[in-house]
């Protein structure tokens, strides 16, 4: 099935001003390549971990789908909310979660954000804003909407980031939470990574329109189309937007083109994803793609950059050493927690 | 004292709750200016406002995802399901997210689902269901299911101030077939507290919600014939009143179990292992359980009161297991 | 909210050739005009029976909203499908449906088709091609794909309609259900009876968007809009579309712009309903819309449809005394029927 | 004979329903080409062709609802759940359209949905749940559960032929840790047959699916220590063979219920609730349930071992009833 090629929308020129790499200080270049680059060398760190088998159950990981996650979260504000998938790991970074506690939860550790009780990709911390995702893919989407209309009754200027992959537009909770949030104005960015493939499901056995940033039209909503493994690029966007929603609020659609670059989860060689796919996408590796950008646009020198990965480097086996050496939860604490009261 | 029907009582308390707790909102299905398929809200929008009161697109993943998301930032939902049957469409958000969510995360989700349910009025099979069961396997949800206007008042406005996760199930038959005289002020009630509703000692009968009323109308006839049974109403489903109902099995020796949803995996079975596991030495006869057969609730007028437990049903039970 | 009327889209002039009432024979029409006229009347006796508080439970009418089902059965083949909701009658009566057994099944007859053990509208009948519904909202839209897919995999030429109102648009089931059909070019054709309410709701807090067959476009579909009281055409069109999609199967939405005439049952006043809205519709009363097209275009003579009304009425007081002296249900019959084999 | 793992013996029945019955159809997410998340249909596409094994978009609701209308057309559809806790999204479409349907309109559903549950792997709370209390609690659905390659086979076979809905649960842990010599044909098998794995007369362990093996690894210790304990597989939840269970009431007079799933109306206390009732007096202990408590179903291994019941936990429990 042909399928024209994702590409930036057209009213998106015509809705906010044009903006340039020199609107947005070097030290915020920095951090948005310090996410990436943290987030890439923890899931490295987690996919060797897996294939060492000192991981309990499997690993899931963003690799090659960072650039969406720091750009959004780079263009965030405090109070803002976020809804992560398992492709996320941008996100928890961008939103300040630490590297020790990444480990802690990926090691199951009494001390990480779940105190062992739920695995993997399932954390987050309220505290940044970030939800806790559960498995069932939509079903995060009205979460995060009920979250912005509450926190904006409470008087915040909170709007929110809700990702789904494009499998996961197929579900009812969707659709539900996007016509929801239409309806009530609710100034919520539904971010559709579309990384070609729903586990082994290419992406014509999942949905027929040629983009999926045109299933804005039936919401009554706008929908964009930006190019998911350019940072820089979407940074310049996502500000521009957050900053539109929050003066009229509103829920939209932006769909990222990017691709999954590792298997569904590590125990997949996915070997059904085309190697010209592949390829093409991994000379576009969204940190190659900033760091280009950034050097060649004269934001960060290569030697700053070299830094950034050093340290990010070190931070991860120094978190890592350090969750290893934390306890497990306590068996006797089973049953601790179930209700708040009790 | 006020005299209040079953849904006076139940709007009382939500009116109470607005009134109270700036952080309590409704909404759900027609609940806004038309005040609900059952009239429940009327008036609210006018009085709350309508971000405190309003109406939803027909979406109940929708309605129950976006109450765990605003519970966890804050506010005290109340969302109303138009029927209980169609929270069917998204049990998921109650049994995986609402449910573990403190679990998992530290973070309460004080929010609460009203799900009207029960039949007797010619609902069929999609308006009329006990879903109970379903709701109380749940882990981190509690479930609460009051047979009085006094109980639906101070029980629905414990659900809304409780920190989890509660499903508030009112039944339909009695919104306007119950009434009684209640205080001005609603009690504070400790949800999972059981009540013994007529005293006895030949048996006891534990039930709730709309099955109450039939197991006193039994007893009373059997009060007729010399037999003094006691009637239990539950209140609480989940947590239930363990202790109370050992306790009446004691004072008894003999336990009919009575519910107007299914029969197998009902509410009704956890009650019988209950017994059958706490007080198997206190028991004279078996556990006997009158409930709805499983069969999908039929709209036929005949087949309906075949199909439902009542007051009839339950006397026969009782003679049989007094008499065993 | 300001709201774009709805209108046919310009591609359906562009994909099918135009036709006019001259190509589809007298005989037709004629069972056109009695599928509607038939229904009505059967309609207006339930609203006297539920108001004589002979009916348990509730009466739920398509009043108004008759030329949809009507045109649509005429449109269809032996082996197409339906899956009719809450306002369909003119899709029972359209399929062959008897007068006697709908209000055996009004009645809670025994005799009726679902045995006394389903109310109200919830009967179909699958030897006509229809479902019985759920009461579920967008819960039969599945439902119809698998059956069409199942048909067609059987040696059929089999198309599929399924009813949903402007409020069951914002089910999950309803986006499933569209997009599974779409992916898989099953052909049916979504008709979203647009009534402007859902229940009380009116439908600016149900959707956002400008007309729900922009919809379409988000499932990479064709959508189309309609006057929905306008039988004559709505029959020229469906015979056109579904012809259509036999020689290239696929799924299509059709919006069907129409008012609800009475309450959503016969328990609601509707007061909410404006009342110039209900005068607007009144004078477009679908029976009178056909009547004078019909008898304008040299259809059918004046005479020809007095008739099928006399007839209709006679038929409606004799299948409903026919009906009201068959016995209800027997008791004992109550766990008859859960399995299939027990 | 061969031998065949749990895994092998589900692909073997589901090969051959689509050998022998064109009217069989499998679909679900990822099992076209990809052969499922477990790999169960591996080799189908090719074999059958995609018309018959095919991927689906991520849509439980779409894909329960298109069986019921496959199913009602001539056809037999099969539909994986990826996990059996995906399928709380789309619940509707089994308690009130599948279950129902033959009920209120005569026409039977022929229609099997497999659900891969249960934990034991690291799976955390979304990918490890025992949903059956819930399914079982459906008028109108049938509910197998198999704990041995052999049963796991005719099981599916039979359920794919059965005219009624049928969920087929399967025990993720056991696809790969049980083996079986199998004879080479698949036996057509009734459902709603208990089977006794293990002679015994100290007690009955009433139990299903993965709990079997372990309640047979605590009765091999126990039979260690001079106690013979009785192993019932029930294999088929609903409909549960009622006699079998009274019968080893019967011939045990004590009876211990074991199960993966959640304790508060879980699938034990409907069998707690069939003992209480029929087997009374046959009962010389009161009916013990070893569960999962109610819990959420945690990550953490030392959690989890904490959480699921095992041989050490039935073996304390069965002492504990045999001693009491
Ligand atoms: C409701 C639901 N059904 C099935 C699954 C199993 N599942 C987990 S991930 C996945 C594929 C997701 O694909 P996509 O949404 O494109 O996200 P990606 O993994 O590509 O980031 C599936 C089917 C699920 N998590 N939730
Ligand atoms: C999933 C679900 N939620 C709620 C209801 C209750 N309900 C019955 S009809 C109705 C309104 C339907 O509106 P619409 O879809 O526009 O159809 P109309 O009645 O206007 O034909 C509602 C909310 C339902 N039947 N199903
Ligand atoms: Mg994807
Ligand atoms: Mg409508």
């Amino acid at each position: 099935m042909p399928r024209r090629d994702s590409g930036r929308l057209d009213e998106m020129d015509v809705l906010f001003p044009q903006t340039s790499v020199t609107d947005v200080p070097p030290p915020e270049w920095a951090r948005l390549y310090r996410t990436m680059v943290l987030s890439r060398k923890i899931e490295e760190r987690l996919i060797r971990l897996y294939h060492q088998a000192k991981i309990f159950g499997g690993v899931y990981t963003g690799v090659g789908q960072e650039a969406i996650g720091a750009a959004a979260t780079s263009a965030s504000q405090q109070e803002d909310l976020f809804a992560p998938l398992i492709r996320n790991m941008t996100i928890h970074i961008g939103r300040g979660e630490t590297t020790l506690n990444i480990f802690r939860q990926w090691l199951a550790r009494a001390s990480g954000p779940t105190r062992g009780r739920d695995g993997n990709v399932h954390y987050g911390n309220l505290k940044n804003g970030v939800y806790t995702m559960i498995s069932h893919l939509g079903a995060m989407l009205p979460v995060i909407v009920g979250g912005v209309m509450a926190k904006r009754r409470r008087g915040f200027d909170t709007i929110g980031f809700g990702t789904i992959g494009d499998g996961g537009t197929s579900t009812g909770d969707f659709h539900e939470a996007v016509n929801f949030a239409a309806v009530y104005d609710v100034p919520v960015i539904f971010l559709i990574e579309n990384n070609h493939f729903a586990y082994s499901t290419p992406r014509e056995f999942q949905y027929k329109c040629a983009r999926l940033a045109d299933k804005a039209v039936g919401y009554g909503i706008e929908g964009y189309g930006v190019d998911g493994n350019d940072a820089v690029e979407m940074l310049l966007f996502f500000r521009k937007l957050a900053a539109d929603l929050r003066a009229r609020p509103r829920a939209v659609l932006v769909e990222c083109d990017t691709l999954r670059m590792r298997g569904h989860g590590e125990h997949d060689d996915s070997s059904y994803v085309p190697k010209e796919l592949l390829a093409r996408y991994a000379a576009r590796d969204p940190i190659k793609v900033a760091r280009e950008r950034l050097t060649n646009e004269g934001m960060l020198a290569a030697a700053q950059l070299d830094a950034i990965e050093a340290a990010c480097a070190a931070e991860v086996d120094a978190a890592y050493r350090e969750a290893l050496r934390e306890p497990p939860p306590d068996p006797a604490t089973l049953a601790q927690g179930v209700y708040a009261d009790g | 004292m006020v005299e209040m029907t079953y849904l006076d009582a139940i709007r009382d308390a939500l009116r109470a709750a607005l009134r109270d707790h700036p952080e309590v909102v409704l909404y759900g299905e027609d609940i806004g200016r038309f005040g609900g398929a059952f009239k429940v809200t009327l008036g609210f929008q006018e009085e709350f406002g309508a971000d405190r009161c309003f109406d939803t697109p027909i979406s109940e993943s929708a309605l129950f995802g976006s109450a765990i998301g605003m519970a966890t930032q804050g506010l005290r939902p109340v969302v109303e399901l138009q029927f209980a049957d169609f929270g069917t469409n998204a049990l998921h958000h109650l049994l995986n997210n609402a449910g573990t969510h403190h679990y998992r995360t530290g973070v309460p989700v004080p929010m609460t689902v009203r799900a009207p349910c029960g039949g007797g009025f010619g609902g069929g099979p999609f308006h009329s269901e006990e879903l109970e069961a379903i709701f109380c396997h749940m882990p981190g949800i509690k479930v609460v299911y009051p047979a009085f206007p006094s109980d639906a008042r101070n029980l629905l406005y414990a659900a809304i101030l409780d920190p989890n996760p509660v499903v508030f199930l009112e039944n339909k038959y009695l919104y306007r077939h119950v009434k009684e005289l209640v205080p001005r002020a609603i009690e504070p009630v400790r949800i999972g507290a059981a009540r013994i509703v007529r005293p006895g000692q030949e048996a006891v009968v534990l039930t709730y919600g709309a099955m109450v009323h039939e197991a006193m109308r039994a007893a009373t006839r059997l009060a007729g014939q010399g037999y003094e049974v006691m009637v239990m109403d539950l209140r609480s489903l989940k947590p239930y009143d363990e202790d109370a109902i050992v306790a009446a099995a004691a004072a008894t020796n003999r336990v009919l179990i009575v519910h107007e949803g299914w029969r197998t995996c009902g509410f009704g079975a956890e009650l019988a292992a209950l017994v059958a596991e706490r007080a198997f030495h206190l028991l004279d006869a078996p556990v006997m359980r009158v409930t709805a057969p499983d069969v999908p609730v039929p709209y036929a007028p005949e087949l309906e009161s075949a199909y439902r437990p009542n007051a009839e049903k339950i006397e026969k039970a009782l003679v049989e297991l007094i008499e065993y």
